[in-house]
This record gives structure tokens, sequence and C-alpha cells, in this order.
């Protein structure tokens, strides 16, 4: 029996084991977010591009969240890096201060149409060391979403203009039984750090070199933020939940009000059946501050046609395709033009969703906690646990802030 | 036929000894994937002893978790026991019992994550339903619940593999040692500890050893699960390597997380070896 | 292995039995995906409406995109012959009056299926 | 049937059916879930599904290429279950025999078992892709094909066997690899059966090694498709329990067929010694 089971090994071993990847002529591998769901779209892009660049090969990977870094900085080991990338948040500033993403300025004064594109404040966003090191992909930053009826029952108007008043109505509406909860913000990157902005508290020292955060309004405000948590005002899924446990709750409809970008109100139009015109209102922050969550491409610096991946990102944020992607996932790309036609047309079509995306366009000069910091993760990393304590009442205040600002200044020194 | 053992140890060679000495080598130096290495001797073992207090809790949650396997095998036994007789329908417990383990660990973690949910979940309702809590526990996101949870799930799935290899152990024991003891008129209980649990400290053994390599055989359950979960109330070793590794690329600090947790297991496994009656390997 | 045994041992025949299973029902759905989806259009009344649009809303992914619409003929009755969704929206519409999406799920894309309950154009949209 | 032994029976087995359902009530939860229509999020959930429907697993079917992600799971994991089976009796027998060296062999092999996955997978990646397996189904399997518990498992049914049949066949001038196959392997049917399963198991599923070395969509196996699902549907609909219910049903299957010859293989044949 054993001889027939050898025989199968070495026949698999002769025919599966194709050869590795083939060496064809020009060869560009991009490499996404997750975002297999527009799949149909990237194929008619990716005929249009190789009918202008014939003897291109494109090889598309797309890979969920999480594991883009694994498997980039994998391939970055082995000397492959994918030719162009779609980084998230403050990963693209890592990289570049790694050493691994290509100095995008060159091209864009090159071209200066490509950089005419783009809401300057956006692409500000990943320029280090006064480079530019990514284009913008699509867009969104963080506005007030809140629940009308539960406005009404608790007898408030409108979204609140200062910090106080916001914690006020959050308390009103928390007290109105039934498990209610006032106020719930997202978490995951810095999504959160409006709240501490509008009451003008910096993260780090103005040189970047030191903690900024170690004074007593931070300590007021913290405090402010930890009881209205340990009562109904602020829900506790704000500080431990991830995607899906914030979303879900605030879709429960049992929550005044939200913190959350744009492409949150789709994840939400989908979950919360009672959502229309008439009982989700859609406002901005106090102070107007938000905070952004933003998609770029990158080239890798590893790449071995640096020009032709420029072909591809220009391409791919050209007027045409922008508008196909903005109309097809309904978000921004930063691209000017396009995302007020996409507003224009939303106008007609949904007026709901109009609202949100018109905040998108609205106050992009005070976008905050969008630091270009080398180690944003491990600055996150440090900081984020030693607040969530005190947030959560498990420890006081002080020694929480106290510790933050330790590893932080720690992390800032290593860097 | 020493050429019989090659190709195993080429692949372990290839796939366990080369990346483990790559790691001892790597946890000497300074390397990012793009700049050459440099070497900067026992800085990264000072920073993990001093400078890092997340090792310590993800150090503190492993020495828990494998702790935990005993209250694994500690009821695997119990069921063991139970079914370990000409019960009619014995087959059929073992295999439902056992029926957990072939699962994949990314369908239990989201299984589980489901039950714990804190309106749709299972767990909520029925303790709600009996009236044990007022208030649903939202146990992945609350620091005192979320490793128990974990700790509970991964329980459930290898518990059957412990119950069966207690069931090798306990089928070796000879049953003429029951009866002179029943004659001696020794009770139960004395039946259990002075006879069953000596014959079966091999199978005790090999279920320490798999609780060891549990701690990160459980990696898909704990980064499906809850990703180290609020702050870092369940991070274990694995994760935080993982994390530190591509999260942060610090694969330099990574390595030397590798290397003391190859470390901490080696002298685990020597002394779960020692405490079994000293013989490696002999699965009986 | 002898042969009869190879043949009784449940590690063949529950492969066969499952190959069977999976080509019986291919040939189903070869048989019955053309696409057809067939239904009736009526008012609040109960009576048919003539030449009132029907739109066929094909569900894609997290989104509903309109693929083809078409008219009702003198009883009401409308046809749609190129349906290639499992997942599908119907929604009549008269004037300014319109019925509720319904929603129809199939077994396999393209299944063929005639609607049972009709599409009512309620009196004030 | 004394009437104590009758309550000591019946206490064992209220017991036993406590521990069943304490095992099996997950796996209703789950197929409950798939099969639910209404909205999973609201409270309190139902204990029997809801206008329950199976086109959540048609939805499942058109929106993740799973027989694709089948078939390369079934591969890899029969090259895995090949591979193991070959090298793993081998090893063992080889282990059998004294030579020099075979404690520091034992336990090298032991304290291989401590090296975790997780860390190795940067230069596991640079072996295999010196080896030109990246992205193939041999790169896949390849860390697979040995697993140190089997191989001891293989060497305790191998010592099982009376030295009185190895003396025969090597008087009747059977070679080494014909004593394994003619005289060791039929005797240890019961451990080939664990080794089966065990193998088949923990390639069916592994993670994070396809993950890293898989670049095609259609080289993915079953768990990366359900991590992927995870995480753009996250747990909003019944769709990802229709999926993860898919992917339980050809392992339990697998696992059914095989268990008896398995349990009789763990519980019997390996420790007659």
């Amino acid at each position: 029996m054993l001889k027939r089971r050898t025989f199968l090994a070495t026949a698999a071993v002769a025919t599966l084991a194709r050869p590795a990847i083939a060496q064809t002529s020009k060869k560009l591998t991009f490499l996404s977010w997750n975002i297999v769901d527009q799949a149909e779209m990237f194929k008619r892009w990716f005929a249009a591009f190789r009918a202008e660049h014939p003897g291109v090969e494109i090889e598309w990977l797309d890979k969920k969240g999480p594991d883009v870094p694994p498997f980039y900085q994998t391939q970055l080991a082995a000397g492959s890096p994918p030719d162009v990338v779609d980084l998230q948040g403050g990963i693209g500033i890592e990289y570049a201060a790694q050493g691994a993403l290509l100095d995008l300025t060159p091209y864009l004064t090159a071209n200066p149409e490509v950089k005419a594109r783009y809401n300057a404040d956006y692409l500000n966003n990943w320029v280090w060391q006064g480079k530019n090191w990514l284009v913008p992909f699509y867009v969104a930053k963080t506005l007030l979403f809140y629940n009308k009826t539960l406005f009404q029952k608790a007898g408030l108007a409108g979204p609140a203009t200062s910090f106080d008043e916001l914690l006020g109505h959050a308390g009103k509406i928390g007290d109105g039984g039934d498990d209610q909860t006032g106020f719930l913000t997202l978490n995951f990157d810095w999504l959160y750090w409006a709240l501490f902005k509008m009451n003008g508290i910096e993260l780090l020292a103005p040189d970047m070199q030191k903690p900024g955060f170690d004074t007593a309004k931070m300590a007021e405000v913290t405090d402010q933020l930890a009881k209205a948590t340990a009562g109904t005002a602020i829900n506790k899924i704000s500080w431990t939940g991830r995607w899906v446990e914030p979303l879900g709750a605030f879709a429960s409809g049992k929550v005044g009000m939200l913190n959350a970008h744009s492409s949150a109100y789709f994840f939400l139009k989908g979950q919360g059946a009672w959502i229309n015109s008439d009982t989700l209102g859609i406002g901005e922050l106090p102070g107007n501050w938000s905070v952004p969550s933003l998609h770029g491409y990158a080239i890798s610096k590893g790449t071995k046609n640096p020009d032709l991946a420029w072909a591809f990102v220009d391409f791919c944020t050209a007027r045409k395709q922008a508008q196909e992607m903005a109309d097809s996932r309904r978000i921004l790309t930063a691209f000017t033009e396009v995302d007020k036609t996409l507003v224009a047309r939303l106008e007609k079509d949904e007026p709901l969703a109009y609202a949100v995306l018109k905040t998108q366009l609205e106050y992009t000069d005070k976008l905050c906690a969008n630091w270009p910091l080398p180690n944003d993760s491990r600055i996150k990393d440090a900081f984020y646990p030693a607040l969530q304590n005190a947030l959560l009442g498990r420890s006081d205040t002080k020694s929480a802030l106290d510790e933050a600002s330790r590893k932080v200044a720690r992390e800032l020194r290593r860097a | 036929m020493v050429c019989f053992l090659t190709p195993s140890l080429l692949i372990f060679l290839l796939y366990r000894m080369l990346p483990l000495a790559w790691n001892v080598v790597l946890s000497f130096q300074a390397w990012s994937p793009l700049h050459p290495p440099s070497w900067v001797g026992w800085d990264n073992y000072s920073e993990m002893l001093y400078d890092d207090d997340i090792v310590w809790q993800a150090l503190w949650n492993t020495l828990i978790f494998m702790g935990s396997q005993a209250i694994g095998v500690v009821i695997a036994l119990g069921i063991a026991l139970l079914v370990n007789s000409d019960l009619k329908g014995a087959s059929v417990y073992r295999v439902i019992v056992f029926l957990s383990y072939p699962l994949m660990t990314v369908a239990v973690a989201i299984i589980w994550r489901w039950m714990y949910n804190e309106r749709g979940g299972l767990i909520n309702f029925v303790l709600r339903r009996l009236g044990i809590i007022d208030k649903p526990i939202a146990f992945l996101d609350s620091f005192g619940w979320a490793l128990p949870s974990t700790i509970v799930a991964n329980t459930w799935q290898v518990l059957g593999f412990f119950m069966i290899v207690l069931l090798t152990g306990l089928q070796s024991v000879p049953p003429h040692l029951y009866e002179a003891a029943r004659v001696d008129g020794a009770p139960a209980w004395a039946r259990l500890f002075r006879i069953t649990l000596p014959m079966i400290k091999p199978s005790l053994f090999l279920c320490a050893v798999i609780g060891i390599l549990n701690s990160f055989a459980a990696f898909d359950l704990v980064y499906v699960m809850t990703n180290g979960g609020p702050g870092h109330a369940t991070e274990l070793l694995i994760t935080y390597i993982y994390k530190e590794a591509f999260n942060q690329s610090r694969f330099d600090y990574a390595a030397t997380l590798t290397v003391a947790q190859f470390a901490l297991l080696l002298v685990l496994a020597w002394a779960a070896h020692r405490a079994a009656g000293g013989n490696a390997g002999a699965l009986e | 292995m002898p042969l009869r045994s190879l043949l009784s041992s449940r590690f063949f025949i529950v492969p066969v039995a499952i190959a069977i299973a999976v080509g019986g029902w291919n040939i189903y759905v070869s048989l019955h995906a053309r696409g057809l989806i067939a239904g009736h259009v009526v008012d609040a009344a109960g009576r048919p409406v003539a030449d009132a649009t029907v739109i066929l809303y094909a569900h894609d992914f997290v989104t509903q995109a309109e693929r083809e619409h078409t008219k009702t003929d003198a009883d009401g009755a409308f046809r749609f012959s190129d349906n290639d969704s499992h997942l599908i929206q119907l929604q009549a519409i008269e004037g300014a009056h319109s019925s509720p999406r319904v929603t129809i799920r199939l077994w396999f894309r393209a299944q063929d299926y005639v609607l049972t309950a009709p599409l009512v154009i309620e009196a004030a949209s | 049937m004394t009437r104590r032994a009758c309550t000591l029976l019946v206490l064992r087995h209220a017991l036993l059916v406590a521990v069943a359902i304490a095992m099996l009530t997950p796996f209703y939860w789950v197929l409950k879930t798939a099969l639910t229509g209404e909205n999973i999020y609201a409270y309190p959930p139902s204990l029997l599904p809801v206008h329950p429907h199976l086109y959540n697993f048609v939805d499942v079917w058109y929106l993740i290429p799973f027989p694709r992600y089948l078939m390369n799971s079934v591969i890899v994991s029969l090259l895995a279950v090949a591979g193991n089976l070959v090298l793993n009796s081998i090893a063992a027998y080889a282990l059998t025999l004294p030579f020099r060296g075979r404690r520091a062999v034992l336990v090298l092999l032991l304290s291989c078992t401590l090296v975790p996955f997780q860390a190795t997978i940067i230069p596991a990646y640079l072996i295999t892709a010196r080896l030109g397996l990246l992205n193939a189904y041999l790169g896949l399997a390849l860390p697979l094909m040995s697993t140190i518990v089997c191989i001891f498992i293989f060497k305790a049914a191998f010592e099982a066997v009376p030295r009185s049949l190895i003396d025969a066949a090597q008087i009747d001038g059977l070679g080494e690899l014909s004593i394994l196959t003619r005289v060791l392997l039929p005797l240890s049917t019961p451990a080939i059966a664990t080794n089966v399963v065990l193998a088949f198991i923990w390639s069916w599923n592994n993670f994070l090694w396809p993950l890293i070395i898989t670049r095609d969509p259609n080289m993915q196996t079953l768990p990366l498709g359900l991590a992927r699902f995870l995480s753009y549907m996250e747990d909003t609909t019944g769709a990802l329990y229709a999926f993860v219910v898919m992917v339980l049903a050809p392992g339990l299957l697998v696992f059914l067929m095989a268990q008896s010859s398995f349990m009789r293989g763990l519980t019997a044949g390996a420790t007659k010694g």
C-alpha cells in the first residue's frame, strides 16, 4: 500500500510545483487594502492601462487590513516588494521613514497638473521631512452622527458647539433610561482625538520630540470623560470596541451621538432599519475638528520600474478612474472636481449620503491627529492603553497620564 | 538506516532549526528589512527585561494560559474515567467530546466571539434568563473577563484531545491491579490516586507538553477573537511577538522575544519531563 | 485490499454519493437557469395595471444596482428573460405611484422564477 | 443490577449528557445563526431560528470562490498527509533501531516542537523562495510534511510489535524498507489512522503560512477565505456563520468517517507495549 502512496507523492511533486512567478517582459504588482469588492472596476482599469501600455502585466493582490503589514514586510525582507501599495493612516509615513517607499515629490513637481488635482490639506497628510510620499486614493474624516429621535426625546435641538455642552447633551440622553447612552466614538488610529484637540490639547510638543499632553487641562478633560464613561453619558464600547461593536451599538438606536468617519455611514445604513433623513442627524464635533482616515497610493522604493509604477498611480487617480471609484463606493477621493460632482449627484439621489459626504469637503483645514510620525503605531501602542485605563476607571487619571507620557517619551527618544 | 531519518530532519532543519538560529543571531542585532544588520549585543535583551512592561503582562498571560490547561486535563480525566468503561453509549460520547478538536481554529474563534457577544450572544442570554446577572457582561471587552473567556474557548476545543490521550493511558493500566485493590477493600478514591494516576503519568506528561504547545497553537484563537484583548489583557507571548514583528516592523526585538519564549518553553518541557518520571518521548 | 471490501467501505460510498448528488443538482440547475422572471402587477383594488414600469435590481454585494426595466402588457403581466443574479428586488412604478421593493432570493443564479404574489401599487405613493 | 449500581449508572449518563450538551451547543448556535433571517443583533436572541432559510449559503457560494478554496485546502492536506505518512514512518522506524546519538536526536526533535511557527515566518519564506516553491501547493505543504508528535506515535506503535516478527523477517533476508512496509506498518494501522487524522487537521487549520506565501487569490485555502470574509462582512449577517458552517463541514465529514479506526488507534492499538 505504501508503494502506491509514494508514487502519488512524487507525481504530485512533479506536476504541482509550478515554477516560481514567471518573469514576463514588464510586470507591475499592485497590493490593495481590503477592497476586493471592487474587483470588476479594477479589472476594467487594468485592461485600460494595458491598452495604453502594451506588454505590461499587472498582478493584483488584495489583503485584509491587518494582513497587509505582515505580507508587505515579508516581501520587503525578500527583496520583492509590490510596486504599488495602498496604505492606510499612519503606516504610510512609517514605511516612508523606514526607507521602504519612493519619494514622489520629483514626480509631482514634474506633473503639476497631477498635484493640482488634490485637495492640499489631504495631500499634505503624507508629507514627511518636506517630501511627498503618498497620493490620495480615497479619504474620509470623522463627523458627528446623532439620533434625532433621542435628541427630541431629551429636548435637545442640535449638535453641541462646545465640549461641555457635548458632555451635557450626552448626559441628558444617557439619563433617558432603557440602557440608553449619550455618546460613542470609534477609537482605532486616533479617531477620538478631536475630543482633546477641541480643548487645545496637543499630543506632542511643537518640536515633536517630547510629549505635549501632560498638562492640567488634559487631566481635567480625561477626568470628565472618565466620569461620563462611568455613568451612561459615554458608552464604554467607545474605548474598547473595534469596528462592529460600536457601530452595531449605534445602529441599535440606543446611542445618542456617534463620532465616526464617513465610510461608517454605509455600515450603519445596512444595520439600522430606523435610519433615514428624519431620524439620523449629521453634524460636526464642536470646533469643527475632525480626524482623517485616509488611504493612499505608495510606490515601493524596491520597484524595478518606478516610472511605470508612477504611470499606474497617475492612471488610477486620473479623472475618469477617480470618478468611477467615488461613484461606486460613494467615498471621496480628495480629487476636488470628482468629489464636487459626486456630492452634487448625491444631493438629488440620496440626501442622507449627501449630508454625510458634504461634511468631508468642509473644514479640511481643521484636520487633527495627523502628525507625520515615523513610529506612529509605536506611539499609539504606548499612549492608548494608559489612556484607556484612565477612561475606564481602571486607574486614576494622574498615574495613567504620567505612565503614558513616560512611555511616549521613550518611544520618541528611540525613533 | 540513519538515511531514513534525513527527510524528516531536513524539513525540521529548514523550517524549525534554521529559523531558530536566524532568530538567535538576529536577537543580537538591530535590523529592519532595508537596512544592513548592525551588532548591538545585549541591547535588545536589556530592553526586554527593563524597558518593556507589556512583555511581562504577555508572559503572565501565557503562564496563566498554560496553567489553565491543567483545568482542561482534570475535566478530560473526569470524562475519560466516565467514558472508559463498557458503558453502552461510550463511543458516542467519545466522538461528541472529540468533535471539537478537528475544527478550524479561526472558525472556533468566530463561533465563540459570537457566543460572548453582549446583545446577541447565548452566554449573556442564559445568564440573564437564570437571573445570575441583570446587565449583559461584555466578556471580550472587559479587562477581567477577556482572558478567562479565551481560556474557556480554547479548553472547549482541546478537551477532546486530552480525553483521548488520557484514555490511552487508562486502558494501558492492567485490570488485575484494580481487582487486587478491590479485594483489599480500598475505596474508589484510593484506587484512583494510588493506582490510576501513577500508571498514567506518561499520558499526563504528553498532556503537559500539548498544554505548553497550545500556548502558541492558540495564536489564531486570540488573534481572531480579541487580537490581544482590551489593552493587553489577552496578549500572549506569541501574539505580542507577531505584533512586534509585523505591526511595529521590529524584527530584531521580536527575535529576542522568540528566543526568550523558546528558553521558557524548554525549561517548562524539561520540568514536565522530569516530573513525569524521566522517559522523554516514550508515549505509553 | 479485495475489491469488494473496498467498494463497500465508507471511504468509497460517501464520496460517490456526494458526487451523484452534486451531478444531479448541476443537471437540474443547467435545465432551469434561463434567467426568466415573470409576475403580475396589480393596483390596490387587485385590478391588473397595464403599461407599468417594472424595475429589476440585482444584489451586488453591498448595494442594489438597477439592472433593467420592462413594461407590463395589457393584463399587467411582465417578463424578464436574462437575470443573472441570485438575489433580486422588483419594484413596479406607474406614474407617481410605486409598489414596495419585493426581495426575491433564488437558489442559484438565473433561476427561472414566477412570482407567487403580484406587485401591488398602493393608491397614494 | 443493585439499586445503588443503577443510580450510579443513571448519574454517569446524566453527567455525560450534560458534557455532550456543553460540547454541542456552539455547533447548534452557529448553525442557528447561519439559518436565521432576522437581525442577529436583536436582544433577546431566540433559541430557535426565526423564519430559517438556506439562502445565506447561496450568498456565500457566489461571494467567495468556495469550491476553489476547498480544492486548494484538500490538495495541500493530501500532500501533507502523504508526506507525513512516508516521512514519519521511516523516521520512526529509524528511531526504533539503536544507533549512536539516538538520544540526542530525540531531544532535538522534542525541542523542535517548541519553536513557534509564527516566529519563523521570514526565514521560512526566504528558504521557500530560494527553493522556488512560492505560490505552489508543494510550498504550502512542505512545512507540514512531517510532525514530531506523529513520529512518536509511530515509534510507540513499532515498538509494540513483538521483536520475534522482526527477527524472523530479517532472517528471511528482507531489506529495511520491506520490513517496514510488510511487517511493521500492516500491524499498526491504528497509528496510521491517527497520523492521517492529525496531519489532516493541522494542515487544514493552517492560517498564517498560506497568508504569507500565496500571492494570487485562487491559490488561497479555506482558512484564508474565512478570515478574508470576516474582514468586510464582519458579523453583520448570517452569511458569515453560513460560511463557518461550510468550512467546518468537510473537516467534520472526514473525521466522522475516519473516527472509528482513529479512536481504536489511539485507545487500543498504540498502547499494548
